[in-house]
């Protein structure tokens, strides 16, 4: 115990006295330090002529470094392939979470459910759609507001996740099994870069929304490929959380509270 | 009074702090037994970096970076730039956090425990 | 189309990877013959790209068609444009190797396993391309992530080392996502190209040398180097069958080519504190030569023989970067390329005799070049190329390094390189002996083989490794001349 | 009270729970404190008037807190 104390304390002191002797990094605030001068500013004037979006964050995010988004999606689909690989599930794990077949086969009990009240399996459903609702809307509105692709599907894999841990023995609204939910991963990334690949095809770099092939007005054309990569990131996320969350629960085995 | 607390604390009180809580975060990964505190402990490491990126594009007296008809000079908005890439280390701290987890549970079915002592001295009789 | 090359090489794996899940519930290897397309054009591209790169000069290509410092690039030079055409190459090979390890249990599984492999092979020919600091630590989170699961996937010890190098891994990725940040924090841009001309300016001298010491530590602790090796061995040995070769010979390189690109493109050699960072980075490679050498000799398991050679071969592409002078860095180049075939050939082998004999001691490996005479031959063709024996790629980069080591004057780091060849000799030798010499001591096919030595799949990308072994020792006064114009700018 | 004073207390809190995350014996606790670490990161976003990282850490904050939490079950709440 002590040990670790004293750790503490060396970190703390060295920490402080390193701190002080150096001033390489600018004072919090004053905006005339480097970082803002020179490529962020080109970014806040230039934003709206450009990509026509009011939110500078998703503007540089989407359009401006669109690749590194196509590449944090790709992080998470790997994560949840990863996740898939090594949870791969025997199929004698038994699982509570699973459904029970007799509900799949289109032939609902009258709300049976584990503490015998009937109203919460009515409410999570009521909970689980408002989630959802409340995702279209953060996805609709990622260019004016603060929201975007990645908040959209995790909200809309909250929805699911709420739906599937409060009510387990109701359907979901959306049942989607894990191999699906890799395979839709998948399909999200794809959705990405199929865009950006449109815009090779058409003559432009790659992600450059100015070649789209859709006849609008230059202008919506990066309305619309903004929205194109927003749902191809929603799919993606919402698909990978769901994954790994079904990998997990099937290899995690709650015997022991059934009542 | 006040102003001189909060010039020592916007020229390195902050930076001191976020360095700490990281420092703190490779700590706990490298002295805590127990595996699932370690990945905590990753994952707080990570938001202390972020921290320190989002604390690097500060402007004092800006907005946040959504365009608002009247104001168009650069000097008014948050820098835009920090914040989007710190989308990408969130995520990439999820999707970490998602691999690790798995790795964890089949290390517990393997070895029986997530207790470093245990796995160590189990993974000799292998 | 050509000028789309670079950012095709790095889509297509992508692709391949994000729809082989999809595909697999279509038909069981749909999937990876879409990978296989994928990878296979993403290779000839490659091969396209660096013969247009040598005929007319660097590529560059914005992603999203704005000017230079406001969108992500990439930039094609020689340099990495050989080193992505290797890490193609390998990742076709291995690709092929995994054939063998195929489980037909699940579609699921099918799949993920060349999907895994396919997004591994783009995160590294992504990190090779990037002309972008933040760009580069997304793909080598990419790249750490498919590793994890890759290591992950060799059995019950591999989970353990997977975890353990999954936190190490994470600090190395934090501490280089600080140094971005520094680094942004002093010059405003993430463009390197951008960043360096600012540096050149000068009066950012302290907030590079925190920026530098941070990325030493965190590269170093990816690439193995030296102080932060412990991950290595245990990941090396207990990784998957198949993609042993891609973890071993060409992850741990690239965060090496990483820090070259970052200390002579970016900082350049005139930055103030530069020669006293290269005196303590030649102390890490001095000792880390001697050790892994000295650590290999002692082992039976021939991949965990590997694993500490190959902090050895770290210590060599390390060299050429402190020593500085540009032969020594296309001779560090030239051993970089010519490493990934080598130590993938050998973790190729090691595989081999285990999917073959069970087997990965090597005292019990006798006599079986009788019954695998292609691995053998690998074994001797990539044994005498680690110590440095002429016709092989080996001899030549380490005689560049050293001929670069006298015209510098760093006496020191030829002597310590003859030493550890000769290290790599004890050890490579005492392989050779066991596989030639002893006693026969009668291993039988653990699986039944139908004919002949090995799978297909298992033997064309050995005897692609014998070939190139080779051809790049022919080929090695080409490929310095191809490198040295753009070293000579850049070199001390 | 500057945002700059908000910010320091606020990181003075992560600090603290940091260290109760690797003092602590029981898991369930520890994973507790990390959700509410991952509500004071996002309340730092907030004041840092970062709204778009405020409302992704929220949403990956209860996310990761959730997957902690099931793999709880499966390990024992005992810890060294």
């Amino acid at each position: 115990m002590m040990r670790k104390v004293i750790g503490i304390i060396v970190i703390i002191v060295g920490l402080g006295y390193v701190f002080m002797s150096f001033d390489f990094l600018p004072v919090i605030g004053d905006s005339t330090a480097p970082a803002h001068t020179h490529v962020s500013d080109y970014y806040i004037e230039n934003a709206l002529r450009d990509t026509h979006s009011p939110n500078l964050v998703t503007a540089v995010l989407a359009d401006y470094r669109g690749f590194d988004t196509l590449l944090e999606t790709t992080v998470m689909f790997s994560a949840g392939v990863c996740a898939v690989m090594i949870l791969g599930s025997k199929s004698h794990i038994r699982n509570r979470f699973l459904v029970p077949k007799k509900i799949l086969k289109g032939k609902p009990e009258p709300g049976v459910s584990a503490y015998k009240t009937v109203n919460k399996d009515v409410m999570v459903t009521l909970i689980a759609i408002m989630i959802l609702l409340y995702a279209i809307y953060v996805l609709l509105h990622g260019e004016v507001g603060p929201g975007g692709g990645f908040q959209a599907g995790a909200l809309m894999a909250l929805s699911y996740i709420v739906s599937m841990m409060i009510a387990p023995d109701t359907r979901p609204l959306f049942s989607l099994s894990k191999a699906n939910a890799a395979a839709l991963a998948g399909i999200g990334v794809f959705i990405y870069a199929f865009t950006g690949l449109l815009t090779v095809f058409n003559g432009g770099m790659f992600l450059e929304y100015g070649r789209l092939p859709f006849p609008v007005s230059n202008e919506y054309l990066h309305t619309i490929g903004i929205m194109l990569i927003e749902v191809g990131v929603t799919i993606g996320v919402m698909a990978t959380i769901i994954t790994i969350l079904k990998a997990i629960i099937e290899r995690v085995r709650f015997d022991d509270d059934r009542d | 009074m006040m102003t001189g607390i909060e010039q020592f604390l916007a020229d390195k009180g902050i930076y001191y702090l976020t360095f700490l809580l990281l420092s703190f975060g490779v700590y706990g990964i490298i002295a805590c037994k127990n595996y699932m505190k370690k990945l905590i402990c990753m994952n707080i490491m990570q938001v202390a970096a972020i921290v320190f990126f989002l604390s690097l594009g500060q402007k004092k007296g800006a907005t946040i970076p959504v365009l608002i008809e009247g104001l168009t000079n650069a000097d008014s908005y948050i820098n835009p730039l920090t914040h989007a890439l710190m989308l990408t280390a969130i995520v990439v701290s999820l999707g970490t956090t998602g691999v690790g987890l798995a790795l964890l549970t089949r290390i517990r079915e393997k070895f029986g425990s997530v207790e470093e002592d245990d796995i160590i001295r189990r993974q000799n009789k292998l | 189309m050509i000028q789309h090359y670079p950012a095709l090489v790095v889509i297509l794996p992508l692709c391949g990877a994000a729809l082989s899940l999809a595909l697999t519930k279509i038909h069981l290897h749909l999937g990876r013959n879409v990978i296989f397309l994928s990878m296979a054009l993403s290779f000839y591209m490659s091969i396209m790209q660096l013969r247009n790169v040598v005929i007319n000069g660097p590529m560059e290509y914005r992603f999203g068609g704005y000017a230079i410092p406001y969108s992500i690039e990439f930039r094609i030079d020689t340099v990495n444009g050989l080193v992505v055409a290797m890490v193609a190459l390998m990742g076709l090979i291995t690709a092929f190797y995994c054939i063998s390890g195929e489980i037909r249990s699940e579609k699921l599984k099918v799949g993920g396993a060349y999907a895994v492999v396919a997004l591994f092979v783009a995160g590294m020919l992504g990190n090779a391309s990037s002309a972008d600091a933040f760009n580069m630590y997304v793909f080598l989170e990419i790249t750490a992530l498919a590793a994890y699961c890759l290591i992950a996937l060799g059995g019950n010890r591999g989970m353990v080392a997977a975890f353990r190098y999954m936190l190490v891994g994470t600090i190395a990725g934090t501490f280089y996502l600080l140094g971005v940040g520094i680094l942004y924090s002093a010059t405003g841009t993430l463009n390197m190209q951008d960043m360096s001309i600012i540096i050149q300016q000068g009066g950012k001298d302290e907030a590079v040398l925190v920026a530098l010491c941070l990325m030493i530590a965190g590269l170093g602790i990816k690439s193995a180097l030296f102080p932060f090796h412990g991950w290595q061995p245990s990941a090396h040995t207990h990784e998957e069958r198949g993609s042993a070769a891609l973890i071993a010979g060409v992850m741990v390189k690239i965060p090496v080519y990483m820090l070259f690109r970052f200390v002579y493109c970016v900082f350049g050699t005139n930055f103030k504190y530069m020669q006293q960072i290269l005196i303590v980075l030649g102390i890490f490679v001095g000792i880390g030569m001697m050790y892994g050498s000295i650590r290999a000799i002692g082992q039976t398991n021939m991949k965990k023989l590997l694993a500490y050679s190959s902090i050895t071969q770290t210590s060599y592409f390390m060299l050429g970067i402190v020593i500085g002078s540009p032969v020594a860095l296309a001779g560090s180049l030239l051993h970089f390329i010519g490493d990934a075939f080598i130590k993938g050939g050998l973790f190729y082998c090691a595989g081999a005799i285990k999917y073959k004999f069970g087997t990965v001691n090597i005292d019990n490996f006798g006599r079986i070049y009788k019954k695998m005479p292609v691995t053998s031959a690998l074994i001797v063709a990539g044994a005498l190329s680690m110590i440095g024996i002429p016709p092989t790629v080996g001899f030549f980069s380490k005689w560049y390094i050293a001929m670069g080591a006298i015209q510098t004057g760093k006496y020191i780091f030829v002597i310590l390189l003859i030493i550890s060849s000769l290290l790599n000799a004890i050890y490579f030798f005492k392989i050779i002996e066991k596989i030639f010499m002893s006693k026969d001591k009668g291993l039988e096919d653990v699986r039944p083989v139908k004919k002949g030595e090995l799978p297909w799949s298992m033997l064309v990308p050995m005897s692609v490794c014998i070939v190139v072994i080779f051809l790049l020792g022919f080929l090695n006064v080409k490929i310095i001349n191809m490198v040295l114009p753009l070293l000579k700018g850049v070199g001390m | 009270m500057s945002p700059l004073i908000i910010e320091a207390i606020l990181l003075l809190a992560l600090i603290a729970i940091t260290l109760a995350v690797i003092f602590n014996r029981d898991l369930l606790i520890v994973i507790i404190t990390y959700c509410a670490f991952s509500f004071i990161a996002m309340f730092l976003y907030i004041v840092m008037s970062s709204p778009d990282v405020a409302f992704t850490e929220a949403v990956i904050g209860v996310i990761s807190t959730i997957y902690f939490i099931i793999t709880l079950r499966k390990i024992d709440r005992r810890c060294k």
